[in-house]
């Protein structure tokens, strides 16, 4: 006797495989300039901006898909968005 | 450890994986991760058919990090009614119902039954996500999509008028009802957050910029729904057992201090065509949302 | 407490049921001949009876979403509905088969318009067939009762958790007052535990989601797994009817009704309400001699093909009685079993007699000239033929 | 030796037949019988004409089609012979238990036995009105379940005293009473 | 002007049918994958090259409603949809065909969720084969454009008066590119007169009125003439055809397509998309000397059941692929046929093949497969086998 | 010949045959005939499921001398959204296309498929004939049914209020949406030929007292239906292009001059229950209404 | 071959049948109390009411179902409603 | 003797490889050949893997399964050979057009033939962008219609002009001459 299937998931990271490599252009954070307002990872609709212990945002290949929001909405242009194809 | 302010008001727990299928820039993806945020682990999600059916993941992962359901694209409020009903009778009220539906499931297709759990005043979270157009199926027309906007189905611009959704949903006496905009998290987190505090029926109505429905591209989403709130196009307020309140930036928007329509509208692919006399149509639109409000905040000013 | 025996309408008897199953939640929306079923459970809530919530919903579409919510949740839901309600809940029902949601439903079955018309035929209830719904049809209001409740363990069995649906005649028996021997509440709290045993879909915490997107191959083996799992429901079934029939006295361990089959030449099978007709047609031709048995269909899915097969076995005729069309193609119940037969690879002479569509009535009268008409040959055992009131057309 | 007795009631919409002929049902399985009672519903409102069937047995009913030949047929209005034939069918030596007064003519060929009983008086003296309409079922049950004979009086009274608190049913139990009182038997 | 050959998917060549047959009224809802379609009408029409007025519906069954409404009223009327979509308007469609009205549909087959899926299986069309309309399925994307043609010619024919549906698979028709002969517009006017001719059944000057109640008696009679008419209707498909025929160079007359079938002792029968791979599996089985056809099953309702039992009478063994199941009983196609051949008397062997279930892809390989199979005798007549790419299940 | 003035004004053809299937003293046959006489012949009149559904006669005689279709019960404004583009598309645009739809098939099921419509824009006139419950299937509750209101699926009264159908309507932009009550046919006469010289999508909510359904003999239908206007608990009115006018009587009990609430309530067996506490709250809610009517009269008096 | 019948009817009188049958009470109209002003044939729901040369209104009784509104709004109270149980 | 190609196009979603493939459907079908176009949809979005398929005979085509056996693969993005394997299934011999200036390396155990086209430059040098970002799967097609050989130029030009205007269409050309010149038929 079968036992029953449900169509239910497990949540998890990749659910569409490793959206990095969807980018064709990638957000540079330099650190120098950022004032560690926090917009950046307020804004990225991944989520795929973590901040470090002292406030600092950094970008997570694995999952960016490089749509630049982070870049534009960086108040202090510390973010940079770098063609893939170069 | 330092964290800035924004980030400790939002709270750094996520509940939406990364690696999830939205476009790039995908305004309704960013919707959905301060939503979570704020209505956290003790929650059901309740999505009808749309982007967010594609968002919510594969079998081989699930986006979200709560429990979550698809249902039929009309049945969203349906489905969390007996979702809430249930846990009540199960003695479970602490979980918050939430629907996130978009702008098809809501104005159009699911109106009905958004209207009869209103009236019912099942103990719901509804959030329209509004991206003003069918996207899933690859941007067509919907009840929500604004006068003039091309979509495929409107190749020469909408010829309606954007159903005033929220005077419907105010017309069912719903305790708690408010705009947001992706643009304005924490405006949108304070607002879920009071509409949880609440029971019955809520409501909430977020603006959540397409980049390929609305033809920009894809950096630009928090800066086109910023302009359609500084523009005034898009108001952010809320309705508290029907009294009406302006939030911040749109509170200080009474006296027309705001950026011109076409600073939000031309900077998207779909406004393109749109002539000098429509904009002056849409122009006086916007002008006359802008003092019906007056009207009511007037009104209620003098009770 | 002592069982009673109540004169209760077939819809009365289905109510009864879900007031002694405690059913949790009961979203509804009216239509003719459901509605006294739902109005008879808002009593029993609004008087305190059975603690129960009403969702009382803005259509059949929601009705049957807000089961498929309440559900998932893990409480136990029931709804009911007919004709254009049917109809207008489709894409849930075939919804609530897919998520493999144990919900009972009533399905009285009732005549599809335009024009309007609001008595019985089964062609409404035949839409489901294909839908993974479990279906059983009675043909009286004792078996409306009994099986509504036996439906609530069969869909929470844990090898099948699928949706039943337990359907009926309009007016002939949803309304028709007849004794119905009930349960009383401790025998039937011990037949079916409540609340409701089985893992909820939605749980907070086990943050799953129901419905994503799948790979086509996995999505297959789903649907293999639900085709298995209703077909196997088949022990689930014979099992708790044994069970029930071991409280009630009332045993349906088998999926089929025979009567009188054991040396019938010819055996007329039907379901619903005209089975008491075609009983009845039996005793009469037995009186005058002939070998005539009655086979009544009361699992219609999964079918019951091994029963059709042993009856085709032993007789030598087989006439079909199908109150529903397949248009362009035959009576759709004659079919059923065409098909089964011609999969086992058998074959007797086996007639397809549409009778009592849009709620013409089907009498034993019908049974008896049909049967005549066979014998003599004067039928073609290949051509779907129509009887309406004792007369060819 | 088999009981089986089919009545056929003629009616109109709004006079209680269905629930009358379902609690006759109630009180002849009370005493070991068994019972149907088969409305007959179209899209008739209040005042049309409409019927309602009911079948008893000494063993389980299984067929549920329309009686086309009772033994009994109940007319609630002498005007529905105006409108319908309501003795279509009715069996030879059959019983028609009609409303009406004495003087009301209710002609037939054949030899059915007419059982006339003056249902709206004993409703009016029973105080058995609904909105002022007099209940005539009752009464006409009443002259029913005597000339059936299987039900007790104790009976009749239980199953009606269930049904409706005190006042209401000691009414109805009056009515009963009198419409038996009126039926000869033999 | 002549005609030309254009690279369309299956959707655009609906779209130019719908463009070349002077529709007047296109109600209409998105879902995928039936979007594409109406995107192409709806740009025909704001272009100013197609006369006709899209209504941009709130639902589905809305769409349906505007359908009924305009076809009552006599213009010709269109609409498409797929899975989901076709259930939600799932009481309007039998509405169609009881009204009988003339209305044409394309339905792009797609999976019936949970969980989302939109690839294609049959499970959606089927929920139509009883309701009275006129079922195609075709092939490609030439087919989708000359039926959809027909459609109207057939669904206005006097004698039919019913709505006509066109079916065919998700993506690998409606989205998949390949060359498309079109008729210039002077001939699809002279084959299909616009406007449509019919008597409109709402109409000013005669005031009737649609849908009133009926007698039980005559509504039997109203399901008996739809039920022969949709029999008849084969004769008015066959005529369509071969006139179209004779206009296009690519004749209908027949309503299945047979492909070897003439001395073959097995023949395959499918229908939809994978029927290209079986017909390529048959020239690959006759390189090896097998003697193998492949019947395609283009009209399903009316049931070619004269079609198939000729096949029957001739062959040894039919192989039946269903992409779509009756839960708890059997393929549906298999099922079909089996009563068909039951009614008639004949039986040779006959497999169930359930095959591309939820977007799994059926392919020239696994018609080899169950092939060589059933020749070995692996395989049982009786019961249904599922097959994944190539391996059973 | 000697003609009163009201007889010549409503006209003495009738579209309605005698002998129709309706009860006793039914409002809403009162209604359609006269609307029948108003609309005339050269209109088509579709109706969802409902009490008019058995109305309209069966095969043997239809009631209605004009062409008349029965629709599903949700799908009425959409059938008749075809009806009419299918009209302007053989250039038959002076035939008048009229739905008359229950409160179930307007406030619920229907409600989808007329904001659709609505929204569209359709020429229409949508007449909604409210008897506050769903009659056809033997009195349940509806989202039209009063707070209070006992139906066989609310016994104990119902606890939500009446969806407030005229701002929902409203909300949509229409070019003209009015109430009417059967108790004053001139008025409803007035409205429906107002509504057909206007193009787009018109509205018009009618009372029909159901003597079944509310529980009162059939000579009272009219009797009531007065006495709901009288009370102020149904106020005539009409809104052109957005604009409130009231209509007499209502126009002129502004100020308060009306029967008591239980004059109308009480006579109603479906309110026999009703306790003093809800009452009050009835009668606060009416007061309510009012207060808001004369608010936006103001605020226009102001423009 | 079955020519195609369609679910459609012809208007007529007597969909119901004579619908005054369904009557329990009767109105009688008083032609002496009557003051000629057309409300019984206005409010009358069937209607059964027709109105004479002389604009008398007259009661059809083989379609009156006896509600009584006419007799409810007349008012010179012109109407009677009389039993038919009498 | 009969012609059949099977190619299979990788690349990402919005790169128009749909469109792309669609267009050489039309050229090959004008120059009286079969040709299907069969585009794989999934749940992606732009960017995302995704594939097309297109086969081209000199009789109709029938099938419509995937193609496992391609003779052609065409690569849009060298960056793909990191996420999928392109060359599955690739025939003996097959032949492999990727979008990689000179140094990118293209490893391959088997003996396909890897012709290496800069689309990306070419779609720069011919102004064949959108939104910036260029157009690389036209002169993959430019490159891929010199290898099979088929279509004229005139042809193409003809298609170009009718689906585009003028000016884009001028882009277009351009962008498949530049490519067509720099593959090496033998
Ligand atoms: C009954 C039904 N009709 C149509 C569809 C197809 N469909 C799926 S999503 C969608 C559009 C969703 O639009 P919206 O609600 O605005 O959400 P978005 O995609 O914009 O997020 C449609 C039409 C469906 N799944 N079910
Ligand atoms: C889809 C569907 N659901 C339910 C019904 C049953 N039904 C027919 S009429 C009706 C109620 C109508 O109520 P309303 O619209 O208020 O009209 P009324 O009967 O009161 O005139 C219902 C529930 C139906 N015909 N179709
Ligand atoms: S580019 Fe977009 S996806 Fe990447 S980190 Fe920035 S906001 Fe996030
Ligand atoms: S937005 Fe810019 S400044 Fe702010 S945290 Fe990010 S990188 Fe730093
Ligand atoms: S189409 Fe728009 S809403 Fe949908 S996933 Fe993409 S960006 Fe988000
Ligand atoms: S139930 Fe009410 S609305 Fe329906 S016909 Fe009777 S009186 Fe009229
Ligand atoms: S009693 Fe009623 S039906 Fe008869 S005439 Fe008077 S108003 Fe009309
Ligand atoms: S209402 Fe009375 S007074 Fe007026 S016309 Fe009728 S009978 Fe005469
Ligand atoms: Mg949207
Ligand atoms: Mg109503």
């Amino acid at each position: 006797m079968g036992e029953v299937m449900y169509p239910v998931t497990e949540p998890g990271e990749g659910a569409a495989g490793k959206t990095g490599n969807w980018r064709w252009q990638k957000p540079i954070i330099i650190i120098d300039k950022c004032v560690k307002c926090g917009l950046c990872w307020v804004y990225c609709p991944e989520p795929a901006i973590y901040l470090d212990k002292m406030g600092y945002p950094h970008v997570n290949y694995e999952w960016c898909k490089g749509c630049g929001i982070c870049a534009h909405e960086c108040p202090s242009k510390a973010i940079e968005m770098v063609s893939e194809y170069e | 450890m330092y964290r800035p302010k924004i980030v400790e008001n939002l709270g750094e727990d996520e509940w939406i994986y990364a690696g999830h299928p939205a476009c790039h820039g995908c305004g309704a993806a960013l919707g959905l991760r301060h939503l979570l945020k704020t209505i956290g682990k003790k929650s059901i999600l309740v999505v009808p058919a749309g982007c967010t059916s594609i968002i919510a993941g594969t079998m081989n992962a699930a986006t979200f990090n709560i429990p979550f359901i698809h249902t039929a694209f009309g049945a969203a409020a349906a489905v969390a009614s007996g979702v809430a009903e249930a846990l009540s009778k199960k003695g479970m009220d602490d979980i918050n119902v939430v629907v996130w539906a978009g702008d098809g499931g809501t104005y159009d297709i699911g109106l009905a039954s958004l209207s009869g759990a209103a009236e019912r005043g099942h103990n719901i979270l509804f959030v329209l996500d509004d991206n003003e157009a069918y996207m899933n199926t690859g941007i067509q027309r919907s009840g929500g999509t604004p006068r003039g906007a091309w979509t495929t189905t409107t190749i020469t611009g909408k010829k309606e008028e954007k159903k005033d959704i929220m005077k419907i949903v105010l017309s069912h006496h719903v305790p708690y009802a408010a705009t947001a905009s992706v643009a304005y998290p924490l405006d949108f987190n304070r607002k879920v957050k009071k509409a949880l505090g609440i029971k019955g029926f809520k409501f909430i109505h977020l603006m959540a910029p397409c980049p390929p429905g609305w033809r920009f591209e894809t950096h630009m989403t928090i800066e086109i729904a910023r302009r359609a709130v500084l523009s005034g196009a898009w108001i952010l307020m809320e309705y508290e057992n029907g009294r009406l309140r302006l939030n911040p930036p749109s509170s200080n928007m009474l006296d027309k201090r705001r950026i011109s329509l076409e600073e939000y509208l031309m900077m998207q692919g779909r406004f393109k065509h749109v002539k000098r006399e429509l904009l002056e149509e849409l122009k006086r639109d916007v002008e006359l949302r802008w003092s019906e409000i007056k009207e009511i905040l007037e009104k209620q000013g003098k009770q | 407490m002592s069982r009673t025996k109540l004169v209760l309408t077939g819809n009365y008897a289905s109510a009864y049921a879900v007031l002694h199953s405690k059913v949790e939640i009961v979203p509804a929306y009216p239509i003719t001949p459901q509605t006294t079923i739902v109005e008879k459970i808002d009593e029993f809530i609004e008087t305190g009876m059975l603690d129960a919530t009403m969702v009382r919903v803005e259509s059949e579409h929601s009705a049957m979403a807000v089961a498929i919510g309440a559900s998932a949740v893990g409480v136990r839901t029931y709804t009911a509905t007919s004709s254009h309600g049917l109809l207008y809940m489709y894409e849930n029902l075939w919804w609530a088969a897919n998520a493999r949601l144990p919900i009972v439903a009533t399905f009285v079955t009732r005549t599809l318009g335009p024009p309007w018309n609001i008595w019985s035929d089964h062609q409404d209830f035949m839409t489901l067939r294909d839908s993974g719904w479990i279906l059983f049809m009675v043909k009286d209001a004792q078996e409306a009762y009994d099986l509504t409740i036996q439906a609530f363990k069969i869909a929470e069995n844990p090898d099948v958790r699928l949706p039943v649906g337990i359907a009926y005649d309009a007016f002939v028996i949803s309304h028709t007052a007849e004794p119905v021997e009930l349960l009383t509440q401790e025998e039937a709290d011990k037949f079916l535990p409540s609340p409701r045993a089985i893992q909820p879909l939605l749980d907070v915490d086990k943050p799953y989601s129901i419905g994503n997107l799948p790979r086509a191959d996995y999505h297959y083996i789903l649907r293999k797994n639900l085709w298995e799992n209703i077909l196997d429901a088949k022990k689930a079934i014979r099992e708790v009817g044994r069970e029930y029939g071991e409280l009630s006295g009332r045993d349906y361990s088998s999926l089929v009704e025979e009567y009188k089959c054991e040396d019938a030449d010819t055996v007329f099978i039907s379901m619903g309400a005209m089975a008491g007709e075609g009983m009845d047609a039996v005793d009469k031709l037995r009186d005058k001699g002939y070998k005539v048995g009655h086979l009544t269909i009361r699992t219609y899915r999964p079918f019951p093909d091994h029963e059709i097969k042993t009856i085709a076995e032993n007789a030598k005729r087989l006439i079909v009685f199908s109150r529903a069309l397949s248009n362009g193609k035959g009576g759709i119940l004659y079919d059923d079993i065409a098909s089964t037969l011609y999969r086992e690879g058998q074959r007797i002479e086996t007639y397809d007699i549409i009778a009592g569509l849009a709620g013409t009535e089907v009498s034993e009268e019908d049974f008896m000239k049909i049967y005549y008409d066979t014998r003599s040959g004067k039928l073609d055992t290949g051509k779907s033929i129509f009887i309406r009131r004792g007369e060819y057309v | 030796m088999t009981y089986k007795v089919e009545i056929r009631w003629h009616g109109r919409g709004g006079h209680g037949l269905v629930s009358t002929s379902n609690l006759l049902c109630e009180m002849v399985v009370r005493k070991g019988y068994y019972a149907q009672s088969i409305p007959i519903f179209g899209a008739e409102r209040r005042g049309a004409p409409t019927q309602v069937f009911t079948r008893i047995s000494d063993s389980p009913i299984r067929k549920r089609s329309e009686i086309k030949n009772p033994d009994i047929v109940i007319v609630t209005d002498p005007s529905l012979f105006n409108i319908i034939d309501p003795l279509h069918g009715l069996v030879d030596k059959g019983i028609v238990i009609v409303n009406a007064n004495e003087s009301t003519e209710i002609s037939s060929e054949n030899n059915f036995k007419i059982i006339k009983v003056n249902a709206v008086e004993i409703s009016l003296e029973s105080g058995l009105t609904v909105g002022g309409i007099p209940v005539v079922t009752i009464p006409l049950m009443g002259a029913l379940l005597k000339i059936l004979g299987i039900v007790d009086l104790k009976t009749v009274e239980e199953v009606i005293r269930e049904r409706w608190r005190p006042e209401i049913a000691e009414r109805n139990i009056k009515a009963l009473k009198m419409a038996s009182e009126v039926v000869e038997i033999g």
